[in-house]
């Protein structure tokens, strides 16, 4: 996204990232792996998920040790270390790219804790922001750990997305929703990330029970696609997150070629996947607030 | 639920509220001994566990080191080591919380046989995560678990060893944490782990500080364990904390060198307290074995079970604090140490513990008059490594192998 | 050195001055603690041992038999069966005697490891004979012999396995009488031995009786035990034996039949007390499995420990006088009861202590409402057997072993 | 032997056995198992070893577990347990013999016991003495345990014959060599029977030991040579016994006929070596009992 685009936003919202989902809602959100299978390929994939409709993209930086993860992102983060990629080398890329929707960068603590060789956090937030990202996702990294990441985020002008997980409840639902940034990701189900049939039960009682929260959510871990998609906006999301099926996409294609098509076809697939259910809310009599249209 | 700056809880947002859940329960039932919870674990541990094993004097290592050596006997607990200690308490808590199900994971298959008979003896049902490749060359840990009547669910993933089990272990309590119970297996991972195994294996150091001042008279001056993701360690020391003429000595794997291959992202050690970096693994900010990028690189010991790239928060506490002293030998001090027990005393240890054994040689100068050392388990596990490594090298005390190869 | 008409010292003139020198110092050191000979003892059976083993309250055995069972832990004394009680008590005898080497045979290698390992903690040169064929199916032990320091003398003749063994033993020691004990493994052999060995195991037995009475408020109704020599036998049962209204059942491996085939020479059983006649072997007269004309039969058990064609003499006498019920399981009962002590009490027994199990099973109702029974040894050596032999068969106990075999 | 030389004998000596040492003095006494490679083999055996110069033979009975004998002997054992040697074969077998040296059966005590059925020595001895043997040796038998079969032995006719071993000492050699029937066995080392290279120390000390007492002595275990024999003799010896090394021609030649032929030639060898030794010693100077000679 080009720094003009961001100062605009940011007078309507708090963020970039909280603009890019409110802005474009129903927004799609895609992941893939940085380095998966190199870094010169990322770059090409993430440039076709953006001209195929995302509206906001979380570039993995990889971590040998991804507890999150379920097999598919897993065996993706090591083919990227595997690759040589680093953080640095992360950062590079992300100069490089030209793309309409904003960039998170997503990865485990460690990472964060040991870009610039000392137990801080504040070197890698720097860099990030430096390069260009919006925001940073950690998916080791409750909220009550997260104070000194914040703090580094807050003072880059970076978002800190916090997820918030089917058993997240009570005191610590509210604690968690009043410090969102940017959007609230939405656990989808208990488990790890991966593309699934059908999209569970437990995403639409999430989404009721955050109902009462006035943030951006969009829902991720096991969206493949866009049935999936529309289903979820249905329920009340403001987002659909992609991941693993983008990484089926990337491991099965033949040739890079193939993999950027696809991509691109898939993103746009899945983005009007989230529009039908927009509409779907649209001409649905029940009062509901209408949500916000680009 | 910190150690200084070690400790936390570095996990998935949807494993948040199970650990406040296990830390409430951790708090009613072991620090409270709500509904006789302690009663009950104490009763167990000694009816089915053994417990208390003996505090033994070396008679030949006190001849041969000129002081006093006292060896307490872990290697006799129900399952032939200290593990048991923890997973029975485990398994018990997850009874009390009305937890249906305990999942763990194995390296070479301790901790897994430790809960897989603690689930039998408790009537839960239980899956143990191995990697295909440690099912493979740990078969009868393999079939121990299968007897005790516990599913072994082999992980293909990657190098297919204990990385992979942890991560597909996590998997599965992240998708059924709401009705499981994961036996975290050392004094790792996030609160209140560390602290709670610790305070299950603890029973080791307080059987030792009452047995010594029995038979020795007095408290030890110096007392050694080997350290490994270190439940031996900090239940062998935590007693003696607060006693600060006494000194404690935690041993850990030398492995084969001390210097880290980054490039190949492998340490040919497990020497995490003695050279690693302040990092956050499994839950926990530690010392870690990992790379300047913060990837964590794999270790590696001649002793599967010390071979882990992290380390118990509290230990790097009490090391960063100066109250223990890490150290470490390496592979062939170890293997030295294995044949030294077995030949001098008769009891064939396990090859984590004979890290200890092989810090005793090399630097009991160093030692005090009075010295326990931790058995922390029995090696009828490691014959098979044993001979395999010893054959491959000189070592002093190794027995001639000749009758083996008729 | 009788019981009744069972016992003698039917042995080569050569040895019997050893023997009388034997009895002198039994029964100045055993039966009189001269030098605190005993005291010793015990003291390094607790020490080193891990003596009192527990008395398990078997949850949910009690509940499948519907009646209070009772596990004596033998299999957590050191070395992983009660064979140590009797190798460390002999050991340390010959050493007060002054003799300088200490020679055993074994079959399986159960009693030669708890020999090595007595020897090494005594520091005595020991010798340990073997048949070839043992050695070449039971590697494990001979690791662990070897890794104590023990010269393991591999045995050629015939079928090389257990008789072959004794036989070299006996010519060992025929030769070298003066400077060596022969550390007997059971209560079998000529006079002192049946008695000796008896007293060193009868600590079993003196547990239980304290322990149960402790944890039961009451004696026993039964108590139950296997035999083949019948060391774990005798050493329950001893201190029972004035308490008539304690039953005593010795559980013998009933093999595959009970019939014996006289011209291959060959029992597939050791039932020696169910089914055997009187005659003389390794020095006493007890009751045997032979042949009409006085040839010693094979004997077969899934069970290598029981696998032995006589039994100690002071089991004949107490069968003969009717205070001690012979009883018998085959070998799938014991391998069923193998699997279900693993599986619903977490304990891997010994395929020995697996056929009182297995009595367990098919004759509680026989039992009264408080029974004990002697789990002798841990089964971790017994794995590969169980898991051969269970794939042979429909085992009801079994669990199903598809993920052993991928 | 007849029972005619038997009665003759009878009238001198406490028993055949007795006369046997005493009037072939030195004597040759000679063992082999029956049914090694097969009692008909034996029968042959037997009579070569009575026409080579034995002046008694042992014949063993095979047992199972026998204890006391060396690898040789035992392996004796194996092949006649397995051609089927049975008691009563093994009776008719000495039936069957006729020789001028008395037969002594050598056996361990289990076969005594078992035979006729029931755990009692008497129709075991009842039927060696009809079948015509003169003795019995039991290796598994010490003095303290032997009150039945000598009793029946004594009822029979029989010798009981006992073995001293170097260990036996004091007070229960005193006791044993007051019971010696036939003649006293004597151990020349300790250890098995089996063929050795050269004569024990303990064979003089124990000679020497055993010279006060006035009974005859046959010294075993390890005779293999006439040079053994000869200084056996020398060393106050009324015989010398061999076994291991007639086992050792027997299972050593490639026909019976060849085991024949050296069996009758050996045991000539054994009694001219033997006779060497009283020779050496009737032409000694030094003060001895003068040997008798027949």
């Amino acid at each position: 996204m080009t720094d003009e685009a961001r100062s605009e936003n940011d007078a309507a919202y708090d963020s970039d990232v909280e603009a890019a989902i409110r802005e474009n809602h129903p927004a799609l959100v895609t992941y893939i792996t940085a380095g998966d299978p190199s870094l010169e390929d990322t770059k090409a994939y993430v440039e076709a998920l953006d001209r195929g409709g995302s509206d906001l993209i979380e570039l993995g930086l990889p971590f040998s040790e991804p507890i999150a993860e379920g097999q598919t992102i897993q065996a993706a983060i090591n083919r990227a270390l595997a690759a040589g990629t680093t953080p640095d080398g992360f950062f590079e890329l992300v100069e490089d790219l030209e793309t309409e929707a904003p960039l998170l960068v997503m990865t485990y603590y460690n990472m964060i804790l040991q870009y610039g060789s000392e137990a801080d956090v504040r070197p890698f937030v720097e860099r990030a922001a430096e390069a260009g990202l919006s925001g940073i996702i950690v998916p080791d990294l409750p909220a009550e750990e997260s104070d000194p990441l914040r703090e580094a985020c807050d003072d880059n002008g970076l978002d800190l997305v916090f997820i918030i997980a089917p058993t997240t409840e009570g005191e610590r639902l509210d604690s968690i929703m009043s410090q969102v940034s940017g959007f609230a990701y939405v656990q989808a189900r208990l488990g790890t990330t991966g593309a699934r049939a059908n999209v569970s039960g437990a995403t639409h009682d999430s989404l009721a029970r955050l109902s009462e929260y006035d943030v951006p959510k969009a829902v991720g871990f096991g969206v493949s696609k866009g049935e999936h998609a529309t289903e979820i906006v249905e329920a009340g999301a403001d987002g659909v997150i992609v991941g693993s099926a983008l990484i089926d996409i990337i491991s099965s294609s033949e040739t890079p070629g193939d993999a950027v098509d696809a991509l691109e076809a898939k993103a746009a697939e899945l983005k009007r996947g989230a529009r039908r259910g927009a509409d779907s809310l649209t001409v649905d009599p029940e009062e509901r607030p209408e949500p916000e249209q680009p | 639920g910190s150690f200084g700056d070690y400790g936390g809880q570095y996990v998935p947002e949807a494993l948040m509220p199970a650990l406040q859940e296990l830390e409430d329960a951790y708090e009613r039932y072991v620090l409270e001994n709500e509904d006789g919870f302690l009663d009950e674990f104490r009763e167990r541990m000694r009816d089915f566990g053994g417990r208390p094993t003996p505090l033994q004097r070396a008679d030949r290592l006190s001849e041969r080191y000129d002081r006093e050596i006292y060896l307490k006997r872990e290697d006799l607990l129900h399952g032939g080591a200290h593990k048991l200690n923890n997973a029975l308490g485990q398994v018990l808590l997850a009874k009390y919380m009305g937890k249906e199900r305990i999942i763990a994971e194995t390296g070479a298959g301790q901790h897994g046989t430790a809960t897989a008979m603690a689930a039998a003896h408790l009537d839960m049902p239980c899956e143990i995560y191995m990697g295909r490749t440690d099912v493979n060359r740990q078969r009868p840990n393999v079939y121990r678990m299968r007897m005790n009547g516990a599913e072994v669910n082999p992980v293909e993933a990657g190098s297919a060893t204990l990385k992979e089990a942890i991560n597909e272990t996590m998997r599965d309590w992240a998708t059924t944490v709401e009705r499981t119970h994961y036996v975290i297996g050392s004094v790792v991972g996030p609160h209140p782990f560390p602290q709670m195994v610790r305070d299950f294996q603890a029973v080791i150091g307080e059987e030792i500080r009452d047995q010594i001042q029995e038979q020795a008279g007095r408290l030890p001056d110096s007392v050694v364990a080997c350290a490994g993701g270190g439940s031996n360690t900090m239940g062998t020391f935590h007693a003696f904390v607060p006693d600060e003429a006494v000194d404690l000595y935690a041993v850990e794997a030398g492995g084969s060198s001390l210097e880290i291959d980054e490039d190949a992202g492998l340490a040919p050690n497990s020497a995490t307290l003695s050279t690693g970096t302040d990092g956050v693994l499994h839950g926990a900010m530690t010392k870690l074995l990992q790379g300047g990028d913060g990837q964590i690189v794999e270790s590696h010991s001649v002793s599967a079970g010390l071979d882990y790239a992290g380390v118990g928060p509290e230990l790097s506490h009490l090391v960063e604090t100066g109250r223990v002293t890490p150290t470490n030998v390496d592979d062939d001090a170890a293997l030295n140490g294995f044949h030294r027990l077995s030949r001098l005393e008769g009891i064939i240890p396990a090859l984590e513990s004979s890290h200890a054994l092989g810090y005793l040689e090399e630097e009991h100068d160093e030692l005090g008059d009075l010295v326990v050392v931790n058995v922390s388990g029995r090696g009828d596990k490691d014959l098979e490594t044993v001979l395999e490594e010893t054959e491959k090298r000189e070592l002093e005390a190794a027995p001639d192998v000749e009758v083996f190869d008729q």
